[in-house]
């Protein structure tokens, strides 16, 4: 059996009495498209803050390709090749689109905290720049300043600082969250291409967007774990109907 | 207030003025503090000279021209003070008045040494009136530097010249500032009364931050449990003001000698607790026995700036001194003048004053005063002022101190 | 023995003093963000506003009235000047209330002068209340503690049993949540304003007759008030009330200790004629305090109470 | 492929746009203190210069964290005093022709400052950079406070309250220049201005600079691009640090003596402001902010005696109105006349400009004639011969009216500009 590209054994985690992920384990094969599903306060988001090292958690492990991770800060982490989107944008408002990007892209090309070059005469860093920015399209918005993007070119961009820095384990938090149906449509083709040949965990609300990417799908509810299956499987499984009853719209009526 | 061109002094002395005009003018650049914290303590200094420099005018001037006191506000920071400097020489002046802060007072003696070497035939003097460090007529000695003031060793001296005298102290307490000021007014006292009273114990020696303590009670309480006899301070500013309300507030009751206990708003923030408490050295207090004519100049004084109080009468010594070395000399040309200042004696209105050849360190009496009620003249509007205690007259031998100076002149 | 009644005296009369000055910093700064740098102005105003009422009426009328008055102006400094600013940021307020510090200073100077002003105790406290190891603690002290613990009842009893105290307590640890609850936000952020300025004033007012009225009090107690209220942690009125006294006492103690570094440290063989060794304790009493804030905020940047950090 | 090479270089500013924005301000601004001696100017003058230039690189220095780093420092002023106190003592080493250092020339002291800076932030820096936000704030005032009282407790390095004076003009001589009079001098300050202003502009183009207005906007997500904000933060202090020292060095050599009061919290505060007032989301506004203040500090203070009242309402009125500082406005001002519509564009700005006049005048004379009141002299303030005493109507009138139709100036062009 191959290495899972990320591996969670028997995750914790506690703020104070209240325990928001319990027992999650959960292996994810290197080139997966893997969503994770659940209603609100299932515990989706604070599981991804663990994953990606902004919480430390209570007990159990995470492992990248077979190393563990769970002590380590964010940054160790995403040099270790795992990079995360957000829910809410989280880019950097003051500086135009092509800086944002080419921040994300800084790390990959090896210029680590550099004072000594000329970030401008770098040739790849430009041409790497440039290449995600066209495979986001947003390159005709390259001069623009962030924070006066719309509202859908900012998850764009989000997605965007995201892969830029080639990481091979990518993380999206409801990357279309908010979107209209065009918008949508835009955005998955985007994250289909922008994983291509990689793995890719994903939350999402939108039961289109998650039937239509994932290659296997993880039901999260009170912070556990109730099903992991292929699509088909999670449709017909008893539990997650239980689950979601009364809460959002069940997975078939959503697949037309 | 535009210190360039003060609207009193041309009220004032809009008629001279009118003959100043075709005689020259000699200017004396003022940089000290005009605002801030410490602007009154220079604003007191300044209306001072501008006072002198009037009467002197009126009475037909230097040689027959005319003295312009200016004012630079340096802040109190030695940068600051630096770039004044230039700006008064660029306006002619020739003349450099200074007294608030040590710090300022050796930059400038730096500065005026180096513009002096630098640009042969533009010479400037500086004209010291209070920046009282030993060094400045020692070791740091210059040509182009005479003091007005007595240092803090020979006020130590006046100090420890009256408590010889006082077989009742058999203890005291010392408590300065922690920098180099408090520093080597401790040690003086330290090694003047080891000489002078062997038998004396020092029973605290306290150093504490300066400008950084806001409730003094806790050290007053340790000068109490202590047991001394009498306290000496070379406190000034706030420091000074808390240390002597938290004296008064506490019930202490031994004299506290100090050297700035004159400074403005220190007997009024007392009180009359502070009558028999605050002692200070000084060269001159206005109820000494003087003249009418200087009872008349203390009022019109009084009158003219009614915040302040007639305290710098050094400032009426300098300019009385610049004149008599003008005259003598003939020329109000700083190296002339300087020439004539050296060993040069006036009579003023409470004495004689003597600049000392060797290091330009002004030689006069100095006294003790208390705070009393039973006084001609009050301070800070109220009605306690200083009155001289008994044995107070320091004779302008036994406060003068020797020098190391070793000062070069120039040909 | 004395050192530690003493050390223990007036500890505690500068620590309630202290926390009459900095409790009114934290309600501001819990509450609005706003490490508010003109704090001690409004100390300075509450002592300069009781000697004019002082000397047109008397200290008790200056008691009662010149709190509200200083209150009044923080109130309106709130409405017309920060409420402006607020959009900008934090960074952005607490530059105006560094600006509103440098302004209040220059108008006390202009209007009642450059140096000290005459401001006294009521001659009906001005007694010696009683007498130790030679040394008398004045009644006016007394006072002062008694002022400072009567404010300090009438403030938990406003925060704990009035409705518009619960609001507030709901806006001190959860600053986001009052503006869902449906309330002013904006009124309840003018009043704490003017409250919190109100208590600076009084703390004025009490010490303004101690230590010295002058323009300059307000810089010299300025870095102090923060001290008080980062140690003692946000949203936290127990905590700057703990810190206030810990500060007054640590300073008053350590006055009293004369040793040096070179004899504390004597096993490390440092020289008491070196510069280090040369420094004694009771030397570094004032600035005590900074390095507690600097250790606290490196080691434990939610201050001894506080549940959030800085 | 050199499709996309081209148009990836077609998203960065062409070449000539490059030198219009960025070269020639600077060979303008060098070409100015290149021909400033020419006009023969005063020592005021050049006195005065020397303070802008340094405070021109303090004042960038502090923007460095400020602007482009999003930290509020209360203690920048002890960074400026350790470079200085280090070129000061190099430059008393020079003196004493003691080893190496007699070979070292004073005109490159400002690089020892630069070193001295820098080792300061980076002992300094190290705890107190892993916070931002007012932490970082509080920390920076308590490390101000604990310096500054320290300078007074170890005289070797800080010379106690007189400081630590040197004299310049020994060493080796560097082109031609005796670095005795203030002329001289002038090179000096001019080089070290301009070595410091590109120095920190190159800065904000390294990856390092980027990544600290990364880290300013969006510390979190730093971490997610796979840097560790507390380095970014650390590293950048230590060069602001550096600026800082290069800005001491250059102030020690100016002045030859350094004091502890060049480390306290005055300074801290005044670099703040100049920082602040100049605009401190423009790399230039500093500049503006350092002349501005600068030229204040030293030269107001001769008009007025309420110079600070004036800095207080100044600092103040730019918080409020316009916090983008100076360079704000000027910039406004530049792409309001580039605007599709100049000229009404022009008589709005007119007329707020006018609007302000009339209320500077208002604030003017109520505060001169307070001063005067307040200073019990008897004297009168007395503008172009007009007679205004506190118990002259004229003078409230002229204050009332001022201030009123000032203010209802300024309203109705700003209410017109959003109509229009």
């Amino acid at each position: 059996m191959t290495t899972p590209a990320l591996s969670l054994d028997k995750l914790n985690k506690s703020f104070g009495p209240a325990k928001i992920i319990n027992d999650v384990s959960l292996d994810i094969a290197p080139g997966e498209r893997h969503a994770i599903i659940g209603p609100n306060g299932a515990g989706k988001s604070t599981l991804f803050n663990l994953i990606s090292g902004l919480y430390t958690p209570t007990s159990g492990t995470v492992s990248l390709h077979g190393q563990d991770i769970s002590d380590m800060p964010p940054h160790e982490i995403n040099k270790l090749g795992l990079s995360r989107s957000f829910q809410v944008s989280n880019i950097f408002t003051n500086m135009t689109v092509r800086e944002n990007v080419r921040c994300g892209v800084l790390h990959s090309m090896g210029q680590g905290y550099a004072w000594w070059r000329n970030i401008g005469s770098n040739k790849a860093v430009q041409q790497k720049t440039w290449e995600v920015l066209e495979h986001c399209s947003l390159a005709d918005k390259a001069n623009v300043p962030a924070a006066l993007l719309p509202y859908a070119d900012q998850r764009a961009l989000e997605i965007a600082i995201t892969i830029a820095g080639g990481a091979d384990v990518i993380l999206l938090d409801e990357p279309t969250a908010g979107m209209s149906h065009s918008e949508t449509a835009r955005a998955v083709d985007l994250i289909r291409r922008a994983s291509e040949g990689k793995t890719l965990v994903i939350v999402e609300h939108d039961m289109g967007v998650i039937f239509d990417l994932a290659d296997r799908i993880s039901v999260l509810v009170y912070g556990e774990i109730i099903a992991t299956d292929k699509p088909e499987g999670i449709r017909g499984n008893a539990a997650v109907r239980e689950a979601y009853l009364g809460d959002e719209a069940l997975p078939e009526e959503v697949t037309a | 207030m535009n210190f360039r061109k003060t609207a009193i002094l041309a009220a004032a002395t809009s008629v001279i003025a009118i003959g100043a005009a075709s005689a020259d003018t000699i200017k004396m650049a003022f940089i000290d503090p005009l605002s801030g914290p410490f602007g009154p303590s220079g604003e007191a200094a300044y209306t001072s000279f501008q006072l002198a420099a009037e009467h002197i005018n009126a009475n037909g001037g230097v040689n027959g021209d005319m003295i312009e006191v200016t004012g630079y506000d340096n802040k109190v920071n030695p940068k600051e003070s630096l770039v004044q400097l230039q700006k008064a020489i660029d306006d002619g002046a020739r003349y450099i008045l200074q007294g608030n802060g040590s710090s300022v007072a050796a930059a400038l003696i730096e500065a005026v040494n180096k513009h002096n070497a630098r640009n042969p035939g533009e010479e400037i003097l500086f004209f010291n009136y209070a920046a009282v460090t030993p060094a400045f007529t020692n070791e740091l000695c210059s040509f182009w530097h005479f003091r007005f003031d007595a240092h803090a060793d020979m006020k130590m001296a006046g100090i420890t010249d009256w408590i010889a005298e006082r077989d009742d102290i058999k203890s005291v307490y010392l408590i300065g500032q922690d920098y180099v000021f408090g520093q080597a007014v401790a040690a003086a006292a330290e090694s003047q009364l080891a000489e002078k009273r062997p038998d004396i114990e020092i029973v605290g020696n306290e150093l504490h931050p300066l400008g950084k303590v806001k409730d003094f009670t806790p050290y007053i309480q340790k000068i109490i449990s202590s047991g001394a006899d009498a306290v000496i301070t070379g406190n000034w500013g706030a420091d000074m003001q808390l240390l002597m309300k938290a004296a008064a507030e506490s019930g202490s009751d031994v004299p506290y000698l100090t050297f700035y206990g004159g400074s403005k708003g220190a007997v009024s923030s007392l009180g009359e607790a502070g009558i028999g408490l605050l002692y200070q050295v000084s060269e001159v207090t206005t109820n000494l026995e003087a003249s009418d004519e200087q009872y008349a100049l203390i009022e019109e004084y009084k009158e003219r700036f009614p915040d302040y109080d007639y305290y710098y009468h050094r400032a009426w010594n300098a300019m009385d001194m610049f004149v008599a070395a003008a005259e003598a000399a003939g020329s109000a040309d700083p190296i002339p003048v300087a020439k004539a200042l050296e060993g040069l004696t006036i009579e003023h209105a409470y004495g004689s004053a003597t600049m000392r050849a060797e290091d330009h360190q002004i030689q006069q009496p100095l006294y003790i005063s208390v705070v009393s009620d039973d006084v001609k003249y009050g301070v800070d509007n109220i009605d306690l002022g200083w009155k001289l205690v008994d044995a107070g007259t320091i004779s302008m031998e036994s406060a003068e101190q020797p020098t190391t100076c070793e000062m070069e002149r120039p040909e | 023995m004395e050192t530690i009644v003493f050390g223990l005296l007036n500890g505690v009369s500068y620590g309630l003093l202290l926390f009459m000055l900095s409790s009114g910093l934290t309600l501001i700064f819990s509450m609005m963000g706003v490490l508010n740098f003109a704090h001690a102005s409004f100390y300075m105003l509450g002592a300069y506003f009781a000697f004019t009422i002082t000397g047109s009426t008397s200290f008790w009328i200056a008691l009662f009235i010149a709190p509200v008055l200083v209150g009044l102006v923080g109130a309106l400094v709130e409405r017309y000047g920060l409420r402006k600013v607020h959009a900008n940021g934090h960074v952005a307020e607490l530059l105006f209330t560094f600006g509103l510090a440098y302004l209040i200073e220059e108008v006390v100077k202009i209007v009642y002068g450059k140096t000290a002003v005459d401001y006294r105790v009521p001659d009906l406290l001005n007694f010696a209340a009683f007498e130790i190891y030679g040394a008398t603690f004045p009644a006016y002290r007394i006072f002062v503690i008694f002022i400072a613990i009567a404010m300090l009842v009438g403030l938990w009893f406003l925060l704990k049993r009035t409705r518009a105290g619960l609001i507030i307590q709901a806006a001190l640890t959860h600053p986001h949540m009052v503006g869902h609850l449906g309330h002013n936000v904006p009124f309840i952020f003018m009043t704490v304003f003017g409250i919190g300025c109100a208590l600076a004033g009084l703390a004025g007012l009490m010490a303004g007759n101690i230590f010295v009225t002058d323009p300059a009090m307000a810089v010299q107690m300025g870095p102090i008030v923060f001290v008080v209220v980062v140690v003692g942690g946000i949203g936290s009125l127990e905590g700057a009330f703990l810190a206030s006294l810990l500060i007054g006492l640590l300073q008053n103690f350590a006055v009293g200790i004369n040793a040096s570094f070179a004899e504390i440290f004597a096993f490390t063989g440092l020289s008491p004629t070196s510069e280090v060794g040369d420094i004694t304790i009771s030397s570094l009493a004032p600035v005590l305090p900074f390095l507690l804030l600097v250790l606290m905020l490196i080691f434990r940047p939610q201050g001894l109470m506080g549940e959030q950090e800085l | 492929m050199s499709d996309a090479t081209q148009t990836f270089q077609n998203l960065a500013p062409s070449a000539g746009a490059k030198f219009r924005q960025r070269t020639l301000p600077i060979l303008i601004f060098a070409a100015c203190l290149a021909a400033i001696p020419m006009v023969g100017p005063s020592r005021t003058f050049y006195t005065i210069a020397h303070q802008m230039g340094i405070n021109i690189v303090f004042a960038l220095s502090y923007n460095m964290i400020l602007g482009k780093g999003g930290l509020l420092s209360f203690g920048h002023a002890v960074y400026f005093g350790f470079g200085g106190y280090v070129a000061m003592h190099a430059m008393n080493w020079i003196e004493d022709g003691s080893g190496l250092w007699a070979g070292f020339p004073v005109f490159f002291l400002p690089l020892v400052g630069f070193a001295g800076g820098a080792l300061a932030g980076a002992i300094i820096g190290w705890p107190s950079c892993r916070k931002a936000g007012t932490t970082f704030a509080m920390i920076s005032l308590g490390v101000a406070e604990l310096v500054f009282a320290a300078a007074f407790m170890f005289d070797s390095f800080f010379g106690g309250e007189q400081g630590i004076s040197g004299d310049r003009m020994n060493g080796v001589e560097l082109f031609g220049l005796s670095m005795g009079p203030i002329s001289e001098v002038y090179w000096f300050i001019a080089f070290w201005t301009v070595v410091g202003l590109v120095g920190m502009w190159a800065f904000t183009r390294t990856p390092l600079g980027k990544l600290s207005e990364a880290t300013r906007d969006n510390a979190q997500r730093v971490q997610f691009i796979g840097y560790n904000p507390q380095r970014v933060r650390y590293l950048v202090f230590i060069f602001a640090g550096g600026f800082a020292g290069l800005a001491g060095g250059m102030a020690a050599v100016n002045y030859e003596i350094f004091t502890p009061d060049a480390m306290s919290l005055v300074p801290s505060g005044f670099v703040l402001i100049m920082a602040y007032v100049g605009g401190i989301t423009y790399f230039v506004g500093p500049i503006f902010g350092a002349i501005l203040l600068t030229y204040m500090q030293s030269m107001l203070s001769d008009f007025t005696e309420a110079w600070l009242l004036y800095l207080g309402v100044l600092f103040i009125a730019i918080v409020m109105f316009a916090p983008r500082g100076i360079a704000g406005i000027v910039f406004g001002i530049w792409d309001g006349l580039r605007g599709s519509n100049p000229g009404q564009y022009i008589a709005g700005l007119l007329m707020k400009l006018a609007g302000i006049l009339l209320m500077l005048i208002g604030l003017i004379v109520l505060v001169e004639v307070s001063v005067r009141w307040s200073n019990g002299y008897g004297e009168v303030y007395e503008p172009f011969g007009m007679h205004l005493g506190h118990q002259n109507v004229l003078s409230w009138l002229i204050i009332v009216v001022t201030a009123v139709a000032g203010v209802a100036l300024t309203r109705y062009a700003s209410k017109d500009k959003e109509a229009a």
